[in-house]
Formats: C-alpha cells, structure tokens, sequence
C-alpha cells in the first residue's frame, strides 16, 4: 500500500506537468486548453487519492451491511464542484478561441502576435 | 458448488481476455483501417461477452447480474452501431477499402 | 443587532448573484443597465451597513445552512474585508452609473443584457471572496468572478481583446489551479477547510514539508492572479482592450481582492505556524514589490496608449501595496492597505476620465489628445485631480497612503533608505507619466484638426462627468478627512498582525 | 490485486498524457483527452470515489469531448508551429515538479484510516447524516446540504460560463470569420442518410433520458445527482442532434426553453435558500422548509439538486448549440 501510495503522488505530479508544459510550451491555443485539462485533472487526482481509507467503500450507506469503513466524502465532494468549474473554464476558454479564429484566422499564438504587430 | 462457478466464470474471463489482446495486437499490426477494425472488433463481440458472463457469473443471481445484462444488451447493439458510423465516415472521408495497401490513418489528412 | 442585519454577509454576495440570472431575461434597451445599476447600488448600500458595523467594532459572522464552521461554510466580515467591500461595490456602482453611454456604445443591444449579468456575477464573486471564511469556498468564488471578468474582457470591441482575455483565462486558471492545489495540501495535513480551524491547527502538524510547498502554491497561484510583477503580463492588455466601464470596475478592485486572500493566508494561517514564515515572506515579496513600482513606472513613462499607460502604473501601485505588506510591520501594513483604498479612488478616477475622453477621442495615443482639454476641460481637470492623488500629493488620498509607507520605512533601518529612495523615485516617475498627459491635453495644439471644430467644447455626457467628479472630489475628501479608511486600514492591519512577536 | 490495477491504470494514464502533448493531430488530441478522462475516472473508482468517476466519465469524457469537437470544427485540426522555448519550459517545469515533490515525504501514507484527513471534519459526516438528513449517499448530503454554499456557487460558475459564451459567439463576425471550407450541408443536417445509426440513435436517446432522470432523483441513495444528470440529458440531446439534425433538435427543445431551463435552475436554487432566510433561520437552512427537519432536509436537497440539473442542462445544450450554429452560419 505504502508503494502504491507514493506511486499515486507521483503519478499526480507528473500529469500535473505534462499538462503544465503543454499550456506554458504550446503554441496552439487549443492545445493549450487541452494542457489546462491535463493540468486540473492532476489536481482531482491528489484529492481523491486522499480521500482513501485502505478496506473502505463508497460512502454511501447500506442498510443491509452495517459497520463497513466509509473512504472520506469531503474531497469527493469538493472534487465534484471543481470538475465542473473545470469544463466551465474550458468552455469558455474554447469559446474565445473560436471568435479568435474568426477574426484572426488563426489559433497559433505566434501568428496572432505577428497580426497584431501589423 | 462455488468452486465450480469459481472455475467457471475464471475461465470465462481468461477467455474473454485472450480475445481482448487478440483484437488490441490486431489493432496494432493490421496494416490500414478496415482490417484494423475488423480485428478491433472480436474485443467488442468475444472479449466484451465472454467478461461480462464470467462477471455475471461471479455475482450470482442479484441486481448486479440484471445490471450487466443490460450492459451487454447495450453493447450489442452500440458497438457494431458505432463500427458501422466509423467505416462510413473513412469511406466518406475517401479511404478505399484494400487489403493490400497500407494507406494509414496518419497518412490520409 | 436586529435580524435582518445578521444576514447581512451573505446578502452582500447573493443579491447580485440572483439577480444576475433575471437580468438575462431583461429584453428592452436600457432594462437591463437600470436593473444592474439598481443591483449594484444595494450592494453598496449593504457595504456600507456592513461597514458601519464593523467601525462599531463588530465583526459579523454567519453560518450557512446553519451548520458551524468546520463543517459548514461560515462567512466572516472584518475590518479588512469592509475595507475592500466599500471598494469594490462603489467602484461597480460608479463605473456602471458613469458607464451608460459608453457601454451602449460599445456592447451592441441585444449583447447587452448577458453582458450585464456578468458583470453582476463578477461583483457577487468577488464580494464572495472578501466575506468568505473556508478555503474551498474562496476556491469556487474566485472562479465565478474570474469567469465573469473575461467575459466582460472580452466585450471590448477591439479585437486585440480576444487574445488578452485568452492569456487572462490561461494565467487566471493556473493560479486559481496552484491555489486549489495548496488547500488539498493543507487539508491532506490538517482535515479542515476552515481557515480559522487551519490557523489553530496546522500547529498540531508535526511535519511542515507539506505545509512548506501549500505555503509556496497558495503564494505563487494568489500573485498570479493579484497580478503581482513578474506574473503581470496578462494585465496591460486586459486592461487595455476591455470596455472603458470594465477597466474603472475592475482596475479599482479586481488584483486587490487576490492580493486581500494572499495578505490574509500568509499574515494568518501560515505566519501562525511556520517558524519564520515573516522573514521568507518579507525576502520573497519585498525585490518584487521594488521591481514592479520600478519598472511598473518605467514603462508607464514610455506608454502612448494612455489606458496602456495607466495599466502599467497600476503594476505599480500594486507594488505599492505589497512593498507595504512586505515590510510585516504596522505601519507599513496599514499604509498597504490604505493605499489599496486609496489607489482605487485615484485610479477609478483616472479611468473614469479616460471613458470621458473616449466618448470624443476613438484613438487613445498620447498624441491623439492633443489639446483635448481645450475641448474637454472639465474631464481634463478630474483627470488632473486623479493623477495627483496617484502621485501622492498632499490634500489627495494618495498621499496618506504613501506618508504611511514612508513613516513605516523609517522604521526599517539601513533598509528603509533604500525604500524610501523607492517610493520617492517611483512617485517622482508618476509625475512624469501624469505630465505626458497634462502636455498633450494642454500645451499640444491639435495637429490637424478640422476647422472651426477646434475651439468647441464637446464634453463627455452628462452623467459620466458627474460621477467623474464625484469621484475626483473623494480623492481629495479622503485626503482631508481620513478617519474612515484609516480606522479601518489600521484596524484590519492590527488583526492581522496578531500572530506576530 | 487493487494494487496491480492502480499501477497498471496509473502507468496507462501517463502514458496517454504524454501522447496527447505529442501529438500534432488536434483532433487525435482531443479523443485521447477522452480516453485520459476515462482512465481517471476508473482511477476514481478504484479509490470509492462513485460519484466523481461517473461525473468524470460523463463531463470529461463526454461533454468535454464534444465541446472540443465542435471548437475544432470551427477552428483547424492541426497544430503548425512546433514548440518554441523547448528547453526553458522543460526548465520552468522540472523546478515546479521538484518543489512538489518536495512534499512526498512528510505525507501521510496513503489508505491509512488514522491520517489527518479522516480524522476532523469527515468522520463528523459520517456519523450525522443519517441523524441530521437521513440519506444514505453521504457525498450528496454534503453537497447539497453542509457545503450547499459550495455547489451555489458551482451553479453560478456553470451559469457564467453559459453567459459567457452566449455573449461571445454572439458577436459579429470578424474579417476571416467567413467560412473557407466548402462543406457538404449535409454536416449540419446530421446523419439523417444512415440509416443504421439513425435507428438505433432514436431507440437510445429514451433510455438515455431515462437514465438521466433516473441519475438525478436517485443522487440521494446512489451515485448520481443533478451534475452527472444534466450532463446526461445533455448528452441525450446532442446524440439526437447529430442524428436528426440541429433544427430538429431546437425545435424539439428552443433556445428560449434552454434559457428558461439556465435561468430556472439558477433561481431555484437560490430561491430555496432564500426560503430559509424568510422562515426565520440562516440561509440554505432547509430543515425549516418542512414541519420536521430531518424531511426538510430532504425536501431541499432534492430542490436543488433539480436546479442543478436544470442549469447543467440548459448551459450545457446552449453551448453546444452556439457552437453548432456558428458553424451552419
């Protein structure tokens, strides 16, 4: 268990850069948005791992087996609101992206950079 | 009697996932998209009902046995729905059908 | 106290918020604007009951949903979240008031009645941030502001908005996703949210690794968004191609609300159990709040788009603001968080000036303006008003703040020179940007302007200028009779140094 | 057992983060970000965490998943320039990882019921929800009732983003904004010529809107609640439009009734909180909605979880519709 867990923490700090990377180091607006996905999805990732209890079940009770180990609903919870904060940024983040392309023809950083110096 | 079921469902889902890693190398190997479905497809048909009977066969007679037939019976109709879609779409697309070449997905734009 | 006025708290953050969805559905031109308006006003209103309260040396918590603190959310208003509630609902109110004609003509209509529901969600979002006492909590509001401010971003008709508010969205995410980062490391240590039950027990933590990084994460995601230099970049342009009316809302309010959640994790919870966290917080901030007055101003003083101008200036005065912080003692906090009221009133102003300017001038350069004050005389006064209290003259709020800071570098020793070399060169280079301005509006003639248009007087309607005005003369009544911000600013500083030796 | 699974479902995980920065295929990208999404999500549901895995599964997997489609549609497939600063951002990247790992080793070791997580606040759920709310899916109580503030706020935040692309895409077109593309307008009528996929489509979206409804008013005893129903019914609404077609589907569902639906859900919600504070207690009291507090309770969670689900529903279906109609235009 105690391999599993540093491998979790692990896991969760290496997804959280490569979606890092993606949005500081790509050029494609887009696949930026894609890296910020990445990057919040880590994020849920080291909280659910928390919310663990080794033997435990989803806490959600039954009225048949009593005395089970619950894992702990509060990250759960919270995990639950910021995936939705999630796909809202992204949302609008792609919204943006496409009203770019509309007036810039364009979704590639650079180039948009260059019109603008025009 | 439960060692038997025991057996049973193990070798139903050693089965089913023999096939799963026959269509996945078939996936892998198959040289352009139709024969790649074709091999992708035994893990729909084989792989997908042989698991499930093995898992139903683990969970007895509950809720969870209904639950997974529902599951199969959705499989079986969305996957070859789903194959169908995506066979269309290459042809519409304009990827020939042809055993022999190896016109790739990352080839075609 | 009487019932109504205990919900109070929570009543600052859901009027707008409920009010928000109606709005939508407000079809017919102008409805929308009133009923945002009106909105807005009653917020202002509640700030200022709060406010009352609170000088009467009340500190109002709430629960909600009934359920107490660690296990329920509470709301908490203080001193310091007054401070910033008056802030932040008056500078709503004044650029939405002052903003009518401009935002008509910059939004189309039938965009206007989503536009105005944002602009509601961000004031409820960001008066979500200053009332809330859980860390979560703050987490979820400052979504709810941050997606309303781009969306207002990117009203401006420009379309070099659109590209800005992407950046604005990317490096707001990420500090929002540092943020969101540190809570889970400090709740995997302690078990709580609450940032009053972190205070007393991240304490009981034996080991302060994980606390160490969630201090770095919370710092860092928090600058970000607080705009603080070097993680600036997504502000000049922001500020820039955004709709007049959004500029006066959000340059008065938007960083500082960030900057009200840092000073209060860092001064709070974190200086309460880390050994020396004032040290590392001091030699952390303090290079960046010298470098951001520095070179805030010094690209402020080569900037010919004045709105570019005065978004680079507010770099610096945010700098300002955490150079106070920065030196963790009483003075200086209180001169930092006086400055954050104070640079509001000035930098409101300047805005507010601006949107009067741009409702003749479409072209914002400096050279544009040429001898605009002979066409607007009464926008180029308020203007001039505004920036000497940005420069900190004497009789102006600004200059409060800054003997503030001044005094409070004096304390600092060898040190404190050096600051206070600081803070003279970088208000003697305000004087230089806020006298690029005044030479072009006055001493420039207009390069070729069409005959006979030359001498008319066409100002800036009516009610804008008022409010312009109104906004104007509190610079200078806030320098005169200080007592309410200082109350509060020193109040708040005091609350805030409470875990200091 | 468990633990040959986490391994093999983390390792994977990496795995398809990596292929999706690598890839230069937007469109590629975006399918292996849904598989990513279903790979956490049965990450999620090794470690009990029901209702994240099947909102992960639902939003990531699905909605975000269309969402990107329809902005790809609209935008290009490939990315063209290649990474610049390669080197510095590697840099910037090793330093954030190296301070996060960092704190590796004072964490508490993972499953261990005596961590600091499962001691304060969580057991106190545990232990008063049957008392206090009386539901046996203690992660919906939370929600909807000890942290109900948190998910007001996620409303709003879904509401916002609603808004906020209705305002932008209901711009005007820019200079390139005219469509380069001649595309068949078969596109925009949906697969109304196959045949195959147009059968079973129709026999799907009933019980995918059963499901949903299903998912929304049994949150409070399993796994489910207005979120992952709203993404549900959403999702229903979208495999129909791409079957029959957008006009089939705003006839079937306006945008005037999308609004509504946004607008509803929204006040709802903050109605039921508002009835807390006229009956005389705090606001999102619901134990003062009904005689007994424990039904009260009961009665809220279930009126706001319906408001959430209202909301999803109608952000969700106008996004996907502005997107739509940007395209047809």
């Amino acid at each position: 268990m105690e391999f599993l867990g540093i491998y979790y923490y692990w896991v969760f700090v290496v997804v959280l850069m490569i979606g890092f990377y993606a949005v500081v180091a790509k050029v494609n607006l887009i696949k930026k948005l894609i890296g910020l996905s990445i990057f919040q999805s880590a994020v849920f990732l080291l909280y659910i791992t928390m919310s663990k209890v080794s033997g435990g079940t989803a806490p959600i009770f039954n009225d048949e087996i009593t005395g089970l180990l619950y894992s702990n609903p509060l990250p759960q919870v919270l995990i639950l609101t910021a995936i939705v904060v999630g796909i809202s940024t992204t949302a609008l983040g792609l919204g943006i992206v496409v009203r770019i392309k509309e007036e810039y023809g364009t979704t590639e950083e650079n180039e948009i950079q260059e019109i603008d110096r025009r | 009697m439960a060692l038997l079921l025991d057996i049973v469902s193990w070798v139903l889902l050693a089965a089913g996932g023999a096939f799963v890693l026959v269509g996945g190398i078939g996936a892998l190997r198959m040289p352009n998209l139709y024969t790649r479905m074709h091999a992708a497809s035994v893990t729909d048909t084989m792989g997908a009902v042989l698991v499930i009977a093995g898992v139903m066969v683990q969970a007895g007679l509950t809720l969870a046995t209904i639950k997974l037939a529902a599951i199969l019976l959705f499989l079986l109709i969305t996957s070859p729905t789903s194959s169908y879609a995506l066979a269309s779409a290459a042809m519409l697309a304009g990827i020939k059908p042809d055993a022999g070449s190896a016109a790739d997905l990352e080839d075609s734009p | 106290m009487t019932a109504p006025e205990l919900h109070l708290p929570v009543l600052q953050v859901v009027v707008p918020m409920l009010i928000a969805p109606l709005i939508v559905l407000l079809r017919p031109q102008g409805l929308a604007w009133a009923a945002t308006t009106a909105a807005s006003l009653l917020s202002f209103a509640i700030a200022i009951q709060l406010t009352t309260g609170v000088l009467g040396g009340h500190t109002y918590q709430y629960a909600l949903g009934g359920w107490e603190a660690p296990f329920g959310i509470a709301l908490e208003v203080n001193s310091l979240s007054a401070l910033l509630l008056l802030v932040l609902t008056g500078a709503s109110t004044a650029a939405l008031l002052a903003g009518k004609a401009s935002l008509d003509r910059q939004i189309e209509a039938h965009r206007q009645p989503l536009f105005f529901s944002a602009w509601l969600l961000a004031l409820a979002g960001l008066a979500g941030i200053l009332v809330a006492a859980d860390a979560f909590n703050i987490f979820v509001f400052m979504e709810i502001s941050s997606l309303a401010s781009y969306v207002l971003v990117a009203g401006g008709p420009d379309r070099r908005a659109l590209p800005a508010v992407f950046k604005y969205l990317i490096m707001g995410t990420i500090g929002a996703t540092f943020y969101l980062i540190g809570v889970g490391l400090i709740y995997m240590m302690t078990g709580t949210l609450s940032l009053a039950d972190m205070e007393i027990r991240i304490h009981e933590v034996a080991e302060q690794r994980p606390i160490l990084v969630a201090a770095g994460f919370i710092t860092v995601g928090l600058a970000l968004k607080a705009a603080v230099f070097p993680l600036h970049v997504w502000l000049p342009n922001a500020y820039t191609y955004a709709p007049h009316a959004v500029t006066v809302f959000l340059a008065a309010c938007a960083t500082k609300v960030s900057l009200f959640v840092l000073l209060k994790f860092d001064f709070v919870v974190f200086q309460h159990n880390l050994l020396g966290h004032d040290v590392q917080f001091a030699a952390f901030l303090m290079p960046l709040a010298v470098l951001a007055i520095l070179v805030g101003s010094a690209v402020a003083m080569f900037e010919s788009n004045v709105k570019r101008l005065f978004a680079y200036s507010s770099v610096a005065q945010i700098g300002y603001i955490l150079l106070g912080a920065s030196m963790v003692s009483y003075l200086g906090l209180s001169g930092g968080l006086l400055h954050i009221f104070n640079h509001a009133l000035s930098k409101g102003t300047l805005f507010l000036a601006v949107m009067c300017l741009s409702m003749q001038y479409a072209n914002l350069q400096l050279e544009h303006l040429a001898g605009a004050a002979r066409r607007m005389p009464w926008t180029m006064a308020a203007l001039v008003v505004g920036g000497l209290s940005l420069i900190g003259v004497p009789g102006t709020a600004g200059f409060v703040s800054k003997w503030y800071l001044l005094t409070a570098a004096l304390e600092q020793g060898a040190l404190g020179m050096f600051l206070i070399a600081v803070i003279v060169l970088g208000s003697l280079m305000a004087v230089v940007y806020i006298w690029r301005i005044i030479e072009a509006a006055w001493f420039t003639a207009p390069a070729e302007a069409p005959p006979g248009a030359q001498q008319m007087r066409t100002e800036a309607p009516t009610l804008m200028l008022v409010v312009t005005w109104l906004a104007a003369l509190s610079n200078i009544w806030f320098g005169l009779v200080t007592h309410v911000p200082r109350e509060l600013a020193t109040t708040a500083a005091a609350n805030l140094l409470r875990h200091l030796p | 057992m468990k633990v040959l699974f986490g391994v093999f479902l983390l390792t994977l995980l990496v795995i398809t983060a990596v292929a999706i920065v690598r890839t230069k295929n937007l469109f590629v990208a975006v399918m292996l970000l849904g598989i990513f999404s279903l790979l956490i999500a049965a990450n999620f549901f090794i470690l009990d965490a029901a209702d994240v895995a099947l909102t992960e599964a639902a939003v990531g997997a699905g909605i975000s998943t269309v969402l990107f489609l329809g902005a790809l549609a609209l935008t290009s497939e490939h990315e063209r320039t290649a990474t610049p600063h390669r080197l510095l951002s590697f840099a910037v990247v090793t330093v954030a990882s190296l301070v996060v790992l960092y704190a590796t080793f004072d964490k508490p070791t993972f499953g261990d019921p005596n961590a600091p997580v499962h001691q304060h606040v969580a057991p106190w759920y545990l232990e008063k929800t049957p008392e206090y709310i009386d539901i046996p899916n203690v992660v919906t109580a939370v929600l909807g009732s000890f942290r109900g503030y948190d998910t007001l706020g996620e409303v709003f935040v879904v509401f916002t983003a609603g808004i906020g692309v209705l305002f932008l895409l209901s711009a005007r077109r820019g200079p390139s904004g005219r469509r380069q593309t001649a595309e068949p307008p078969g596109a925009a009528v949906g697969l109304r010529h196959d045949v195959i996929p147009r059968v079973v489509g129709r026999l799907l979206v009933p019980f995918i809107l059963l499901f949903g409804l299903y998912v929304q008013f049994h949150g409070e005893y399993g796994p489910g609640g207005g979120f992952q129903a709203g993404a549900l019914i959403a999702a229903a609404f979208i495999l129909y439009a791409l079957i029959e077609g957008e006009e089939q589907t705003l006839r079937a569902l306006p945008q005037s009734a999308l609004n509504a639906l946004m607008v509803g859900g929204a006040l709802l919600y903050g109605v039921v909180g508002l009835a807390g504070v006229f009956l005389g207690s705090n606001f999102l009291d619901y134990s003062v909605l009904a005689s007994n507090p424990v039904s009260g309770q009961q009665m809220g969670i279930i009126l706001i979880e319906a408001g959430v689900g209202m909301t999803v529903t109608g952000v969700l279906l106008s996004i996907f519709h502005a997107f739509a109609a940007r395209d047809r235009a």
